[in-house]
């Protein structure tokens, strides 16, 4: 069990306001950390943060021991992440979309079937994406999770729009993924069964 | 060397130092503002050619080459800014920015209030200076409308330095490329091989001119950025000490 | 579990999949490249219905105005390069991607150029000839527009970064953009009234291909700069 | 329970609700109201530096370059009409109020001229005195121009609602709004044209108001159409 | 209890795809109507169907025993809909973006800062709607509902992004509606724990 992850001193603030400060985690391989907070206490600024999309006041973030900044690259080739919005476009269909992706991170045709099979959504890669409904479209973020092979997923409410299958499909990938060694990092107002130990940072 | 840049960076220290410079900056402006305005306006010989029209040049020129130091001020901060992520010196090139479009605009007014009896037009499309220096004013207004777009201050400060450079690496291309054509305006009159070309009576007042609104420029800068500080640091303790009286920051 | 250097794509990869997606989905709305061909064509004959039709005064004209058409054809279509990639959230995606941000960029751009850049070049012979241009100006036209556009284009993809997520359409945009194209409007617009009256045209079509050059080394690092600022 | 027709605002109300509103954001952001005229401003110093300085020769071109600056802005500006509207979603809450559909869209026009075309309008001597216009043209150019920006914003808010969602930009838009647009171009230019050589105007002047009450009655319902297909 | 809204024989296509035939609901004051599906079954084409944003193929939607159509307009002032969106201005604030709809609505500014109290927005009045969090955006758009004084309530997916505070809020808010004489429409994959009497639709 080595360590992902990890971060000290953090401070974030947006416009006037202090989200939180001197807030540190850490993240090991097999391990899944949970961000919890009401609405509005910093969840998916604190992930931003972490990504590199925005800037910590103070505090460092490492990756594999670095800090994050002297290698932005590597770091980035080694997460992948799953927002609010789904990040594709809606114009093309689901497997020109993932192709796409495919070429960014450099994985193969035959993971990308695979990956369709898993999520149950080879029957919709003629449709163009914009005709999906929410769930649906849910579900095409979380391919791209699967395609990037990367160890530590970021995820921001994960459960959004999903059924309740959409809701076990999206534990048992996590499950699956901590299993393999990888890690992940979500923020979710809603509980997680999950096999694999779990920390937990609180914001409020 | 590197903790005095540090120590001036400080902004509770600079706000502090600024207020010092203030009153000189402004004395030592006026002043000159004052001699050479009066020699300009009364003592200096008329013009051969234009009569008295020629003594705008005692506006004109001197804020024709404000308007240029005021973009590279604000240039060269913006990059301090983004490289060394010092927060005052976004204040500085923040300051700046309006400063340098009313010296650029004033420097337009009186071109083209000169070029009226000059030339017999109020402006003259095509002419490379008189572009350039309108091209400037509109790098300048981009630069401000792109701050005013953006609420967040860090976010604007770090978007509005990188077009400060994006422009500053164009103004030497906007000045050339329009050198291409022919021009109306007057030639490097002052700066040039063989000194300046142009009676002392007339450059003494002028220079006290360019001098002057130098220096007025640095007073009125410096006032900005103080404000500018204020405002940026509003929830610093320093600011609160400032501005409650006594006793009442908690 | 995988190491991570095998998530790095070859530099090739990763810049053509970003090329192939964006001419895809000009693919998929043909408009995206026809809107700005049309628009172009609707200003070049605006001029000449405003203005009045006097054939000499066109022929005079005619230069700049297919120069100005152009000029505005780019701008107008810039305004999206980055507000989709920005709006469903690819733009998060792209920048967390391995791929270096200036790569993407530079990628953006040509995508760009070859939807809006290139149909107009090579739509311009036609508008020229409604301005009785004669064939030698003409091809003069299309070179100095090549290089036009490409800087256009690379310019623009500044503009359009440091203006995404603000919500301000075009009018913001070509405010910032403009003072930086003037230079190319001007070479451009003069050359090809220099071939028109049979003089030297080399030393504006060299200016125009060294800030073609110019942009294209500068204008992807500025790019990615301001993508990662909007995007905070 | 409260009974339903409680909830019925006079018409007044919700017409002046929505003035207010989008008048409030373009105040919030003063971009809106600035990008415009200093794209109009722009352009319509582009012409004469791509044409060439030559000051008879503006003279005579300056009421054509004028109105086609005025055109654009007004163009370029209708993009966002009801862009963001439909992005956050307040599209469908207009729809789905009780305020008739063609009355919010008669007020959707009508703040997009107090934001666009009013401007327009009072910043036009400005550029006027740059062509050398003479005082009493500069008056006429001023009433053409305010009614033909009233038709502009009309006519173009069908045109928006017509496009939005479909992320074409202005491009696409443009394209729908010129053939309409075009009488009040060249009405408008040849007016000021006509009053620069001291030529009857009123003929012209009736046309262009004719034409705004014109698009007063009907571009309301059009908008009002248009939307409810567009956001199906 | 009095019927609020019926539909009979309804059939709505998306694309070439047909979502559902014959369908039947209906809706009384004091009642609760739950729309259930998995992702992609159509729940969100069948609310913007009844609100008239989609035209159904077949069939007819009645309110207060008129058909919809015949008197649209005084059927929208008796509805409001939550949808996706927030359908706020994310550049005015809180209290600019409810006065907006109080003109819209006819309603008064008393029942403006009743609203915000119950929602405990008060304090969030003077951002920008953009800089508040995914949760505290919905709540505004809750805000909507209890200011518009309409007897039908329109929610697709009404806890998306909320916290658990948020989640029982809405169930609180719905009972008190419902005990008031409303009745409400709610699209949502999670479970609702509602005072009142509730019908379903499934679909599927
Ligand atoms: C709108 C019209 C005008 C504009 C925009 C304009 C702009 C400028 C600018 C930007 C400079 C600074 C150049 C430099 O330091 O490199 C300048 C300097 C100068 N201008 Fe003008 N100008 C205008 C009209 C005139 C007129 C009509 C005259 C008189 C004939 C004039 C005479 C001068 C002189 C003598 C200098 C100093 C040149 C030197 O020492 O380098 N300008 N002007
Ligand atoms: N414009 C369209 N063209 C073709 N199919 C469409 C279109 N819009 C929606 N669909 C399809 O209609 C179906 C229903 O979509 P809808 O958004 O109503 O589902 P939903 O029940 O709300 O799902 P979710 O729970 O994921 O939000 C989906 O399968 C979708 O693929
Ligand atoms: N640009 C901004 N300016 C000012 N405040 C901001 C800005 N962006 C976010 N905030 C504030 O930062 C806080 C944290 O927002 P964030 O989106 O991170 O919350 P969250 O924990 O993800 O909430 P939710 O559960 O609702 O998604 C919020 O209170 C919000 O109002
Ligand atoms: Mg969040
Ligand atoms: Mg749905």
């Amino acid at each position: 069990m080595t360590e992902l992850l990890s971060g000290s001193d953090l401070c974030l603030f947006r416009g006037d306001r202090c989200l939180f400060t001197a807030l540190e985690f850490a993240l090991n391989t097999g391990e899944l950390l949970v961000i919890e907070g009401p609405n509005g206490s910093g969840k998916t600024s604190f992930l931003r943060g972490i990504a590199g999309l925005l800037e910590f006041e103070t505090g460092t973030v490492r990756w594999s021991s670095k800090r994050v900044t002297d290698d932005y690259q590597g770091f980035r080739a080694d997460i992948v992440w799953l927002s609010h919005k789904v990040g594709c476009k809606a114009d093309l269909n689901l497997l020109e979309n993932l192709r796409f992706e495919s070429g960014l991170r450099a994985t193969d045709e035959a993971r990308l079937q695979a990956v369709l099979e898993r999520l149950s959504l080879s029957r919709l890669t003629e449709l163009p994406l914009r005709s999906l409904s929410a769930g649906q479209q849910r579900r095409v973020a979380l391919a791209r999770l699967l395609l990037a092979r990367a160890r530590i997923w970021m995820m921001d409410e994960p459960f959004t729009n999903l059924d309740k299958a959409g809701h076990s499909l999206v534990e048992e990938l996590i499950s699956e993924h901590l299993a393999d060694g990888g890690g992940c990092i979500v923020a979710s107002h809603q509980a997680l069964n999950v096999d694999g130990s779990t920390r937990r940072v609180s914001l409020q | 060397m590197w903790t005095f840049f540090h120590k001036l960076a400080s902004p509770p220290h600079f706000y502090d130092l600024a207020a010092k410079f203030i009153p000189w900056f402004g004395v030592i402006g006026a002043a000159c503002v004052a001699y050479g305005a009066i020699a300009g306006l009364f003592y200096a010989p008329a013009d051969y050619q234009q009569g008295d029209a020629f003594r705008i040049i005692y506006v004109h020129v001197p804020s024709a080459y404000l308007s240029m130091m005021a973009y590279m001020i604000m240039a060269v901060s913006a990059a301090i800014g983004l490289i060394w992520r010092i927060k005052l010196s976004h204040a500085v090139a923040a300051a700046a920015a309006p400063l340098g479009a009313w010296f650029t605009f004033l420097a337009l007014m009186t071109g083209s209030i000169w070029g009226r009896p000059m030339w017999g037009t109020w402006w003259e499309w095509g002419d490379p200076r008189l572009t350039s220096e309108l091209l400037m004013l509109f790098l300048y207004f981009g630069y401000m409308a792109l701050r005013a777009a953006i609420d967040d201050t860090t976010k604007a400060d770090k978007a509005s330095a990188v077009l400060a450079l994006v422009g500053a690496v164009n103004i030497p291309i906007i000045h050339f490329s329009v050198e291409w054509w022919s021009s109306l305006h007057q030639g490097a009159t002052l700066v040039r091989e063989g000194g300046p070309a142009i009676e002392t009576g007339m450059l003494y007042p002028l220079l006290a001119m360019i001098f002057g609104f130098t220096f007025i420029f640095g007073a009125l800068l410096l006032g900005r950025v103080r404000t500018e500080v204020l405002f940026r640091e509003r929830r610093a303790n320093w600011v609160r000490k400032l501005v409650l009286p006594e006793g009442d920051h908690a | 579990m995988n190491q991570p250097t095998l998530n790095m794509p070859s530099l090739s990869s990763g810049f053509l999949s970003v090329v192939r997606r964006d001419v895809l989905l000009a693919w998929k709305r043909p408009g995206d490249v026809l809107n700005p061909l049309f628009f172009f064509a609707m200003v070049s004959t605006l001029f000449p219905l405003a203005v009045g039709p006097s054939s000499e005064e066109l022929a005079f004209s005619g230069p700049g105005v297919v120069w100005v058409a152009a000029l505005l054809a780019a701008l107008l279509s810039l305004n999206s390069l980055f507000m989709s990639d920005f709006e469903d959230g690819s733009l998060d995606q792209l920048i967390l991607s391995p791929q270096p941000l200036p790569m993407t960029a530079l990628a953006k751009a040509l995508a760009h150029w070859l939807i809006t850049g290139l149909p107009l070049v090579l739509v311009s012979p036609l508008v020229a000839i409604t301005f009785q241009m004669p064939a030698q100006t003409i091809s003069v036209m299309m070179v100095t527009l090549t290089f036009g556009t490409v800087s256009l284009s690379l310019l623009g993809s500044i503009g359009a970064a440091l203006t995404v997520g603000l919500h301000r359409g075009t009018a913001l945009l070509s405010l910032l953009i403009l003072p930086l194209a003037m230079p190319i409007l001007i070479f451009g617009a003069r050359t090809v009234s220099l071939a028109a009256a049979d003089d030297a045209v080399s030393a504006g079509v060299y200016f125009l291909a060294a800030y073609c050059m110019l942009t294209l080394t500068l204008a992807p690092f500025a790019t990615a700069a301001a993508l990662r600022i909007s995007n905070e």
